[in-house]
């Protein structure tokens, strides 16, 4: 596919930000060495990244911003201290943290327990290689960067497998077994939701996609809602976002395999959860929603602000259900990932698959036509959600939801009502 | 050989590589006493194998040339129900036998 | 409507007839049992349909520096009914009551308390531990006597509440 | 392959693996072992994508780095504390001899054989695996769904308990 | 209860210092896998032998102790010790007293039940939104209650023979702001969490009592009405007139967490309709009795009992003439009401045992005394 060049080659064309590098890099190539520049190109590109999405992100919005929209949730404040409305908060918890003494337990694994937040931040880093974030703005541009995704994203299960073994806690250890068996029973549902959308794009490029999406007008949200859902709640699983947060659940195993940890370590785990969340939403952005384009608006407004700010609006889903919902019992999530996602996961990757032959074979292939299955793909979603909840037993009109009066005391009051037994 | 040999990789060296991953992998399933330990040396082992198969599919010549990758695909498969099975087994044999010690679970030895 | 307190007596005359020979005295308030036929009578004024007291509501030990009555009072909730029964230990060093866990299960954290904090041993209580106070705290805080105690309070400290403590226990019923 | 970045690239995950690979041989706590074979395993998809096979790599990463090594994990965590000791047994001479001399003549032969190689890479993309999965090997890959589905009905028969049984029977 | 995974039981120690214990409270739980296969209680962290220190003091100075047991219904637990005192006396209560007796008693289980509902569902792990909107309502509580006795948390305002002060005028009219404001918040909470599918899954057929084990362990308040008993010591007993007040007790269905919490929300629903007609019908007069300093109560016994936001809050006073009680003794509802978490939590997870004792809604004040 030839990329559609929106922008200008001038430097100072802010829409594409790789002009800059490229000229950055095209004038180190006539001082340095031969393949130097690679390196530096990866260095540049990071550092890039990290400024204009990782810091403002995790620090601004991530922290901050998450802070403040919870607290409005619930009904206070948020931070309005530090700095003008609060907003140098994120940097004055940092220097705490970095303040503080790190804790080591006596009995732990300390070698584990060191290397564990390292194993956690590198693959966060790592995730962002790919996302592109214009149509010359990305680091990594490998075809099969949608397997790299998943690759990278199931390693920090074993940072926080890491931490809770070496931390000699039982709260740790609990921790630790249950983002794991977690991590790989969410690892499924998610992987087949994905590759219905591989089923559709026809690749795993995650540039190729955002271009299909472009050159369809279409996101893929929409195409496969489905999909979308179930990607969410698996992603938001494998995250330990609320309601499934039951790996760092505070209310049962105290901090999860985070128990033992303090200062900058402990800072480590949390901004790197931040930013794994980040990295799933800027996933989430790309691969559903459109990535940098927007119906044609990519044009004017610069494609890397419309994907940021993509990923902070689905980052705040995240945010919305961590301060609405209560948390699964870990059973429960396990059956969940089991009984409900993986039946109706795989069904919808046979009924993708369907569309996708019905649409080489009887529409020739014409992109064109797949509007006609967002509203068959809508009702099938619908459909299979009721349908299989109702067989697994789902009666939620079964369910009393109000208290029984009785306008006498007594004794025990059997089901049915005696004794002046009123309904509510 | 000689200088080139640092310089230089070759089809060799992959080899090597593969070879001795294979062997160590080979005494590890040999003689270590826990079971999850032997079941770690055969990984070793059948890692060792995919790097030879797929270094003869990169370096040797052949008019199907994606034959050892889907090869390689396979093994993993193979592993990873092999993995799972042998965890299993594992398990099972700690829940009825109290250990995983592979000098202890010795029922035919009368 | 409101809750019929059974006066000693009814008590007494109910537990006569349920267990004969199982009350030692009754006052205006309450019905003494003998310690020997408590937990028998306990179950029957329980089980029995008249008296029907399924809810042991509280359980909780009085010094009176010679010996130690353990009161109970029992709630019936379809005859919203209330009685008082009491039961004496005299051995003041091995005070000891039968337990009534056999029969009200809500006995059990009271009679730990009672236990724990008077010093009242209840036979057969199926795990009878100091609740809320360490094994092998000196002596037994709510006794009367306790602040003579070694590692008590000193002496002194009770000068405001008044002096006369009276050995005898209090017999006029307030209703 | 020649060039500075494939050559230290080379002995760089060499050096790790075989490491590594030691790590789990020398380690006494079962634990570190594992930790050590994970290190393997990323050693062995840096080499798949020094092969030029970088498909190959993730899917190294994702099955033994993100399952298996995890299961292995889980199934240490379920054996007592006790069981979690690494220790060989009495044939650990004779077992290294073996593998000393296994790797012996492994060497010889290897350095000893004059390899017919070519120079340029094949492609193994994920197209063309994908391509050669569904069309010459079908048959091989349908086999290995089937291995997969026995695995999984396999591993699930032998964990669970009498119980469980007594359940399923009862339902 | 069968293993699914043969591991090795061990025990953990939810508690004392467990972000959901609600205070130092300790359970000693011994799991297998994640499955509670024993559960010991350990308490006794806040014990201050407050029965002691009480037969040192005079009648009168005995109730800011009643604040600090149950530190979050502190109208109700000096309510009770007030009646108690009162019996034994033989000292009335003018209507007035009465009735602000009534409405503070009220407004106190409708801050409890607040709290209760809030750290209930933080419990669950709805992260702190619940329990900010409940604090949110506490608060406005509370502020009427600073507006009265000039304390929040630990009032000390009844008096034996009636209240401390009048209610001043600003009282009447926060009140009826805030009466009126109440079922929106509380159908606010109904509509967060009992439509919530998450929580109803959490909280339902978790920590089920029967009705017989509720009763046989001596169980009281919400967690009684929960497993569909009828009792309140308001209706079965009424003082402080509440038998001219028209409201209903609320039972549950199968005495699981659920119905405990929906007892609660309900609860606080009739709480409100109380508070409604007692502020329509708040007779003028004096608000106490006259009643000696130094008051020497004659020889004898007596139980007080009032339905507190916990369950039946007795007091046990025995009186031998002198200025200071001979005997003090609670009955403390959430300490009795441990009674049964054993066999509320044993054969379920972790996670259950965490809601059990949420929905049980200890104070550990209470608890240790």
């Amino acid at each position: 596919m030839p990329l559609p060049i929106l922008a200008t080659n001038n430097w100072y064309d802010f829409r594409d930000l790789s002009n800059f590098s490229r000229l950055i890099l095209e004038n180190l190539d006539k001082i340095l060495p031969h393949g130097i520049v690679y390196v530096v190109a990866v260095l540049l590109g990071f550092v890039a990244s990290f400024l204009i999405f990782v810091l403002p992100s995790q620090l601004i919005v991530g922290v901050y911003g998450e802070r403040k929209l919870i607290g409005r949730i619930q009904s206070r404040y948020g931070p309005n201290r530090v700095g003008p409305f609060g907003l140098l908060q994120p940097i004055a918890d940092a220097v705490k943290l970095m303040q503080k003494e790190s804790l080591m337990p006596l009995r732990g694994d300390v070698i584990v327990m060191n290397i564990a937040p390292l194993i956690f931040v590198a693959p966060c880093v790592l995730l962002f290689a790919v996302i592109p974030f214009g149509p010359r703005m990305i680091i990594g541009n490998i075809p099969s960067a949608l397997i790299y995704f998943i690759a990278v994203s199931g390693l920090p299960v074993l940072a926080a497998f890491m931490a809770g073994w070496g931390s000699d806690n039982k709260y740790s250890l609990f921790g630790a077994m249950r983002i794991v068996a977690m991590s790989i029973s969410y690892e499924v549902p998610l992987v087949l939701a994905l590759l219905g959308v591989v089923l559709f794009t026809g690749t795993l490029s995650l540039q190729g996609m955002v271009f299909w999406q472009r050159d369809l007008n279409i996101w893929i949200a929409f195409a496969q809602p489905l999909s979308f859902a179930i990607y969410f709640i698996a992603v938001g699983a494998e995250l330990n976002r609320t309601p499934t947060d039951i790996a760092e659940a505070e209310s049962e195993i105290v901090a999860g395999y985070l128990t033992e940890y303090s200062g900058m370590k402990w800072g480590l785990f949390y901004g790197m959860d931040i930013g794994y969340a980040l990295a799933a939403s800027a996933f989430a952005a790309t691969v559903f929603l459109g990535g940098w384009s927007f119906f044609g608006l990519d044009k004017w407004v610069p494609p890397w602000l419309i994907i940021v700010t993509k990923t902070q609006l689905f980052y705040m889903i995240f945010i919305w259900t961590r301060g609405t919902l209560p948390r699964l019992r870990v059973d429960q999530l396990m059956a969940f990932a089991w009984k409900f996602m993986l039946p109706i996961a795989i069904a919808n990757l046979f009924v993708l698959a369907t569309e996708r032959m019905m649409w080489v074979r009887a529409f020739d292939a014409d992109l064109k036509f797949v509007w006609v299955f967002v509203p068959i793909n809508l009702l099938f979603t619908a459909g299979v959600v009721f349908a299989w909840a109702r067989f697994l037993g789902y009666r939620p009109e079964n369910t009393p939801r109000k208290a029984r009066l009785v306008n006498q005391a007594g004794g025990f009051i059997p089901l049915g009502g005696a004794k002046g037994e009123t309904r509510p | 050989m000689s200088a080139l040999f640092l310089v230089t990789i070759g089809i060799e060296n992959f080899l090597a590589v593969g070879a001795l991953l294979f062997a160590l992998g080979f005494a590890i399933a040999l003689s270590k006493r826990n079971a999850i330990g032997v079941l770690m040396g055969v990984e070793l082992m059948l890692n060792a194998v995919n790097l030879t198969l797929l270094t003869f599919s990169r370096f040797s010549p052949s008019d199907r040339p994606v034959a050892g990758a889907t090869f390689v695909v396979f093994v993993i498969t193979v592993a990873a129900a092999e993995a799972a099975v042998a965890l299993a087994l594992a398990v099972s044999v700690y829940r009825n036998r109290d250990t995983v010690d592979v000098d202890k679970i010795n029922l035919l030895k009368s | 409507m409101a809750t019929r307190v059974w006066p000693g007596s009814e008590t007494a005359a109910a537990a006569e007839r349920l267990v004969p020979g199982s009350v030692a005295k009754s006052t205006p308030v309450a019905c003494y049992l003998k310690p020997e036929k408590l937990v028998e009578t306990m179950a029957a004024l329980r089980t029995d349909p008249e008296s029907d007291f399924v809810h042991l509501t509280d359980l909780c030990g009085v010094d009176f520096w010679d010996h130690f009555e353990v009161v109970y009072h029992l709630q019936s909730f379809e005859k919203n009914q209330f009685a008082t029964v009491k039961v004496e230990a005299w051995d003041r060093e091995n005070a000891s009551v039968p337990s009534v866990v056999p029969v009200w299960h809500g006995a059990w954290m009271q009679e730990n308390e009672a236990y724990d904090l008077l010093g009242i041993r209840f036979e057969g209580h199926p795990n009878l531990y100091r609740i809320l106070l360490w094994e092998g705290y000196p002596g037994w805080p709510l006794r009367k006597d306790f602040l003579s105690m070694p590692g008590g309070l000193q002496p002194g400290l009770n000068e405001f509440a008044g002096t006369a403590r009276r050995a005898e226990p209090p017999v006029r019923a307030v209703e | 392959m020649n060039g500075a970045g494939p050559v230290i690239g080379f002995w760089a995950l060499a050096a790790l693996t075989l490491v590594a690979a030691g790590g789990v041989m020398v380690s006494r706590n079962l634990f570190h072992a594992v930790l050590f074979l994970i290190v393997s395993f990323v050693g062995i998809a840096g080499f798949f994508v020094l092969l030029s096979a970088e498909f190959l790599a993730m899917a190294q990463i994702v099955i033994y780095v993100g399952a298996i090594s995890v299961l292995i994990l889980f199934a240490v965590l379920l054996t007592p504390r006790a069981g979690r000791d690494n220790g060989e047994t009495a044939v650990f001479p004779a077992a290294a001899l073996l593998a000393v001399a296994l790797a012996a003549v492994f060497l010889f032969v290897i350095y000893d054989a004059d390899w017919a190689t070519i120079t340029s890479s094949p492609d193994v993309s994920v197209q063309a695996i994908g391509d050669a999965l569904l069309d010459i090997w079908v048959v091989p890959f349908e086999i290995a769904s089937v291995l997969l589905t026995a695995a999984l009905v396999g591993a699930i028969m032998l964990v669970r308990t009498p119980e469980e049984e007594a359940e399923d029977a009862l339902a | 209860m069968t293993s699914t995974i043969k591991t090795e039981p061990f025990v953990i120690n939810i508690g004392p210092q467990h972000p959901s214990t609600h205070g130092v409270f300790r359970i000693k739980a011994t799991v297998d896998g994640e499955r509670v296969i024993d559960a010991e209680m350990v308490m006794g962290y806040l014990h201050r032998s407050m029965e002691k220190l009480a037969e040192e003091r005079t009648y009168t100075q005995n109730i800011p102790f009643t604040d600090r047991t149950d530190y979050l219904s502190s109208m109700s637990n000096n309510l009770g010790y007030c009646l108690a005192v009162e019996k034994l006396a033989g000292i009335g209560v003018p209507d007035r007293g009465n009735a602000i007796r009534v409405i503070m008693a009220e407004f106190q289980r409708l801050a409890s039940h607040c709290m209760a509902v809030g750290a209930f569902t933080n419990d669950t792990g709805a992260w702190q939104t619940p329990v900010m909107w409940a604090f949110r309502e506490r608060e406005k509580i509370l502020d009427l209650f600073e507006m009265t006795c000039g304390a929040r948390l630990t009032c000390n305002y009844m008096r034996i023979g009636g209240v401390a002060f009048d209610l001043p005028k600003e009282f009447m009219p926060g009140a009826r702001k805030l009466v009126q404001s109440l079922p929106g918040f509380i159908d606010e909470m109904e509509g967060l969490l009992v439509e919530n599918e998450i929580f109803l899954v959490r909280t339902r057929k978790v920590g089920v009592l029967s009705p017989e084990m509720a009763i046989n362990a001596s169980l009281s308040g919400p967690v009684l009405r929960g497993c569909g008993v009828a009792w309140d010591i308001r209706k079965a007993d009424p003082y402080c007139g509440y038998e001219q007040y028209d409201f209903d007790i609320p039972i549950g269905y199968q005495g699981d967490s659920f119905d405990r919490f929906i007892v609660r929300l309900e609860e606080m629903r009739q709480s409100v309709r109380i508070i409604e007609q007692a502020l329509d019908a708040l007779p003028g007069g004096p608000h106490s009795t006259q009643v000696p300093l130094a008051l020497r109560p004659p020889r004898g016994e007596a139980y007080g009992r009032v339905e507190g936001p916990r369950g039946e809050l007795g007091y046990y006073i025995v009186s031998d003439e002198g200025p200071s009680p001979y005997r003090f003794h609670i009955r403390p509802p959430s300490f009795i009401n441990l009674s049964a978490l054993k066999e509320m939590t044993v054969g379920g997870s972790v996670a259950d045992a965490v809601v059990v004792l949420g929905s049980i809604d200890i104070v550990v004040g209470e608890i240790d005394r």
